[in-house]
């Protein structure tokens, strides 16, 4: 199995979560989180003080699959999240050695 | 119309201490709300949207706590320092704990209940303005004790000198100009200086946790401040109208102005500079409100916004002073020049920008009272820096003035309070 | 006490119009800070809360520069325009810069000075009513644009017709149902047609950033409404105690209604609902509130209710309009039966349900008085739309209306002010 | 115009009684003002901001719906009910919808619609202090159904007793310990007592989800209190400056009693002390409000803090009895204590600590009147508690009194009114 | 060593904490998060607008164990976190190449 | 590739992000986290009831990087963030199987 990250721009969760819907992804978890990288940030300006915002918000998407479903759901995020605009964020994807759904204790693909 | 301004102006004749007027009573009692309303929670709010999370229930605590000792302070000899006895400098204890005020004493035109209690509100905000210069880093006991002696030895007895029959009572201060707004600005900026900037300052940005807070804050001063420069008339009538109006341009100009300026300054118009030139504006015209009309407000709510936003900039970025919530450059500055303003505008020499108000405006020479102007804030602004310089010294002997480096960092709400803003 | 006393009630005199009386006086200055609060923080909150997070400040920062210019602009203007000469269409520019206010001059029993600044809150509240149909999409100097030739143009002129001595003087209007609420509820109608949905209307849903600001703010808006309608009377009297009273009604009345309204039909009751209700019954009496009695104004918030919550699902899911904040729906509609209504429920043919208040209502005969009422209507309906149309495309050319779509996405805190709300 | 303006002003009649004065009128409508304000958003807030993030909205929402509720009840029977009639128990049905409620009424020297008025603010914030002992768990149907009895059966009677001329009418409380605090506190206590403890209660931690708001509603009570106790007087003179200033000082001393006393006690002294100790004053003064001096509050407002602060402790920790916002503790045992201390501090016979008011108080012998406080605090206390016990115990038939397990789980704002406090 | 990622109902959060400590572990990372699952959501109602809220309140736990302690760290888990109703949420485990203590240095085993 | 999280106080965000700037990294995403460990919490007291918080606040940087670097970037962290007092917090190293830039399609060393 797979653990998915994605690192996207909030807008995007509605469209994303969509399309993962359709590759057959029943399960997400998301988290609002802060994110560095090429995309310039925003200045904010408090009486006369100007400072810099580099962090920008994002939302991470993590997400377990079966391995045979990677490609498909890369796929369906680079798809859907993709503006072409610099920030428009990654994908990670790493190992996932077990799954436990905790109401059943049922494992792994089962558990999905 | 003239008999009853004649009867609610009319200074102490024979009769008119003993009648109570239940308009200006009424007014007075509104007024009072609207001035403690402007500490709790406008000015609690004001300040506490500007600090970081972590130290906002310290101001909102500072503000509470500062009410509560400031009242029972005035109520025990606060206001008899500022308000009895012939003394040109300070006033004596025959009215401690109000021991000559009853149901039936009367100040003007309303009881002397109300005139004690209306003060009281103003000796509150006072020292609550001053929070903001030594904002998320002094210690709350140093802040009770620093609020308490400085109430009974600068506020109180400026207050006598300009209001209390004393040697300034010729200045021109309808509302506090001098007395609460280059006190407290002053005070502040000597605390800033003493206490040192927050860890971090300039270097580390420290925006505002809640603007939203700020903004709200803001609103409630500027509805409250009808009642403080309004209520400041002690009458309900042409003055107190007249009052608010000047009062209500200057806000507005200041507001606008600030935002104007930024914009074409630094390319976007902010909220929080809006707001900021709106106390500007109500800070400068305090002390002038009952002597100008609203053209004269116009000119003077311009003015300090300029003036403020500059000094707010000069003082951060130029002397590095952290007065943390920019209480100097925008209640001193602002009651400094809003008191020689003053001087000006209420001169009815000046066509439509002439003053307003129901007393003696034939006899000024804005030249000569120029001068008067200029002694009050020169004898404010000294006596307030040494003072409130002395009074910190030996609070930092008693208590310490400051939280240590990691209390600072962790917080003033967990380290002084146990307690924390937001749980959402 | 006795000699004040008479002359604080004397009715008047022979010379009447020149006599200020205190309490009169006292209640108006304390309606002003009222409606003032209304908009600031009342509305603004109110407003602030229904909008996403990343707008938050530049709707209060739009409340708040409205409220400064508007201010600015009617002590300089519009004041005149509405309130002097006797051009039945447009007042005249007798009384630009309040030239003819002193603080010697009456209106009615209070200075003229607190009459100007009384209607100056007013006109504050009116555009920033405005801000809900075109909220989370214009450009900031459109919103200034705009709202300064709308007030020259619409509020001002129509101000005068109503109730500064123009061809609509007969209609029934206490503090504001024409003059505020359709004028405001029509202006936002158009805007939001005329600048186009919020990107993802009505597909996307765009929940309440924060309900509490909501419910705050409508909380001060009903607390201020006490001044905007209590106030109209102009004196402390009956007749404003009866308008508070029936205000209260209506506001009661409007909110549990629709409380109950959407229980029946959605099967929960909710707080927005509740306090949607609450301004739909306060915005209908408001034309109504010093002729009807309490019983008229249970009928009133009953309608006023039942109809709005209507209006609003009809506007938003059928007409698929992005009136983003339902000024139309609540404000709009709620001033034109109000109005109605007040043509009705002044009559005092109807029992417990009669009209109440200091004025000759012998005189009305209902069919008669609606007609009149009618033609209030229709004339500040069209008027305003025809007018409010041109300016928004006056308005496009010098400014644009509409930030693009990545600043719409992207919010107007950061794009238009450089600030965010929160840094929690 | 001027025949309005005549009627309007016009001073009624040749009898005093039927005249109204206009300086108090101002001020009672005014004070109503401010009383509402207590409630919506004062009391909301304060409450608000001390239960969990998923429950706010239902707080809110309660206070709102039974302001609205209540509002109707008190106009269309509750008045009558307290107001009217000879019976020493019960009002009668004369004044049913306000029916002889007209613009020419008056009651002493204000409006009878105004006195209506200002009293059913009293009625919206009696139930909605109760709202305290049941929060976070009960159903809205039954808050609703539940406040709507106890208003017409407990408060309406009570208030009939003390104040509408029943058989408590010589027991000293001058703007509700016993009608308000009284039965607001002991309602709270069998609430919660007959509710159960919230789920997790006293094992899990429940700390306020916003003390900043929990602050800002404080204030605002402090604010708005002025017109609870200072109305109270139904007039504009030296009664109401004078309880207005006792108000002021038992608030202050309330608030810094308890922060001191936490301080010794635990550590560190806390905002939510602060404010808890503040409201504690106002509760207690109260009663005595306009009937003591200010050196009397001092005392009062101390003991306040001592006895309540003590009374929450012993209330949750050791009866671990769940009245969530402590509402028992300190508005029930404030009301008691306060009640009681007012037929002491009333007396003239007390040097500095003597009663001030402008009442018959040569009379007072402090052991009469102390029996007669006494009778008044038992027969409220007893009547309240076994008649809030058979309504709860009725509704409880009729809705059910608790969400299940899980609807408590997951908040009342989702499960009541489907709606969501922040998204942030 | 093993790294624990579980995404629990909020209000279960002490409970498995303790049941943690019971078991010896010593660290936990928790973050507020939203989830999208087979557990459905609820309604909210604004002026007559309805709309779905899909998303979730969770918490994650990260918990960062040696590999030998893993059944016993799933099992207290589910023990505690199971209350039979969809939505309890899962558990995933993935390998954990390295651990350091920011402050000693330590690494490993040591470090946790 | 190389998954590194770390566990961090929250006021060393800035310098620790810097710091990594000048090891050429050029990319974090940050998240607000609670953290539970040996760093005892704070009390907090309300009206009278005192109860103990577990949960201190910390931030999780999240930072994807090539395996060559991994030494200098923890090395970079330790040596910014140690404080020398209980509750500098961690940092865990997990494998990454792959990573996908959403805006160019570009995929590992490119992505990063
Ligand atoms: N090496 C990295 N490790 C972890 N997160 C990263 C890394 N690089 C980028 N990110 C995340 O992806 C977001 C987008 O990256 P950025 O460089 O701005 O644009 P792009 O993805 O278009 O190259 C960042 O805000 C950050 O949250
Ligand atoms: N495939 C997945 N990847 C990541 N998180 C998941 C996945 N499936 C479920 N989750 C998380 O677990 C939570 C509970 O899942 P859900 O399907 O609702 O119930 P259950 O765990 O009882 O099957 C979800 O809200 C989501 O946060
Ligand atoms: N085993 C662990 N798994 C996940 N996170 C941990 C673990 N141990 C510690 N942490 C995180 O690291 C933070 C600091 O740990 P702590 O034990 O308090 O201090 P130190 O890192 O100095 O030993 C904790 O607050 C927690 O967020």
């Amino acid at each position: 199995m797979k653990f998915v990250t994605a690192i996207l721009r909030p807008h995007k969760l509605d469209d994303v979560r969509e399309a993962l819907s359709e590759v057959g992804v029943s399960g997400i978890t998301v988290t609002e989180v802060k994110g560095f990288g090429r995309q310039k940030g925003h200045t904010e300006l408090y009486r006369g003080a100007e400072y810099q915002v580099d962090f920008l918000p994002k939302i991470k998407l993590e997400i377990a699959i079966p391995a045979s479903k990677l490609d498909e759901v890369i796929e369906a995020i680079k798809n859907v999240a993709n503006s072409g605009k610099v920030g428009d964020g990654k994908i990670f994807v790493s190992n996932l050695d077990k799954v436990v759904r905790i109401r059943t204790g049922e494992t792994d693909k089962d558990a999905l | 119309m003239k008999l009853l301004l004649l009867l609610a102006l009319m200074p102490m004749s024979v009769f008119a201490e003993e009648v109570v007027n239940g308009a200006d009573t009424a007014w007075i009692m509104t007024s009072t709300a609207l001035v403690l309303f402007m500490t709790l929670p406008g000015l609690a709010l004001f300040y506490g949207g500007l600090v970081r999370t972590k130290n906002i229930l310290s101001v909102l605590m500072q503000c509470f706590a500062i009410a509560g000792i400031m009242s029972i302070l005035w109520f025990i000899v606060g206001y008899s320092i500022a308000f009895s006895g012939d003394n040109p400098y300070f006033g004596d204890f025959s009215n401690v704990l109000l021991a000559q005020v009853s149901m039936d004493t009367v100040n003007g035109s309303i009881p002397e209940s109300l005139f004690a209690m209306f003060q009281m509100t103003f000796a509150i905000i006072t020292p609550a303005l001053i929070i903001g210069g030594y904002a998320e880093r002094m210690r709350f006991s140093a802040v009770l004790l620093f609020s308490s002696i400085w109430l009974l030895v600068v506020y109180a007895p400026i207050t006598h000198w300009v209001w209390g029959g004393g040697w300034l009572g010729n200045v021109l201060d309808y509302a506090g100009g001098t007395v609460v707004h280059i006190t407290a600005g002053i005070a502040a900026l000597v605390a800033a200086i003493v206490l040192g900037p927050r860890r971090g300052f300039p270097k580390k940005p420290m925006p505002p946790h809640n603007m939203t807070m700020t903004i709200t804050g803001a609103a409630m001063l500027w509805v409250g401040w009808f009642g403080f420069n309004g209520g400041s008339a002690l009458a309900a009538g042409g003055d107190a109208a007249m009052a608010i109006l000047s009062t209500h341009i200057a806000a507005s100009t200041g507001a606008i102005t600030w935002m104007f300026y930024e914009w074409i300054k630094f390319g976007k118009p902010t909220a929080l500079g809006t707001v900021t030139g709106m106390v500007a504006g109500l800070g400068t015209i305090t002390p002038a409100s009952g002597f100008v009309g609203p053209a004269g407000a116009l000119v003077i709510g311009f003015i300090a916004s300029i003036v403020c936003f500059n000094a707010v900039i000069i003082i951060k970025q130029k002397f590095k002073i952290d007065d943390s919530l920019d209480v100097f450059p925008v209640h001193g500055v602002g009651g400094i020049i809003g008191t020689l303003m003053a001087g000006i505008f209420a001169s009815k020499e000046l066509g439509i920008f002439s003053g307003q108000g129901g007393w003696d405006r034939e006899a000024i020479v804005i030249a000569d009272q120029l001068q008067i102007q200029f002694t009050g804030v020169i004898a404010t602004v000294v006596y307030t820096a040494v003072a409130t310089y002395i009074i910190l010294k030996v609070v930092d002997m008693i208590t310490g003035l400051r939280v240590n480096e990691e209390e600072e960092q962790q917080g003033l709400d967990i380290i002084s309070h146990e307690e924390t803003g937001y749980d959402l």
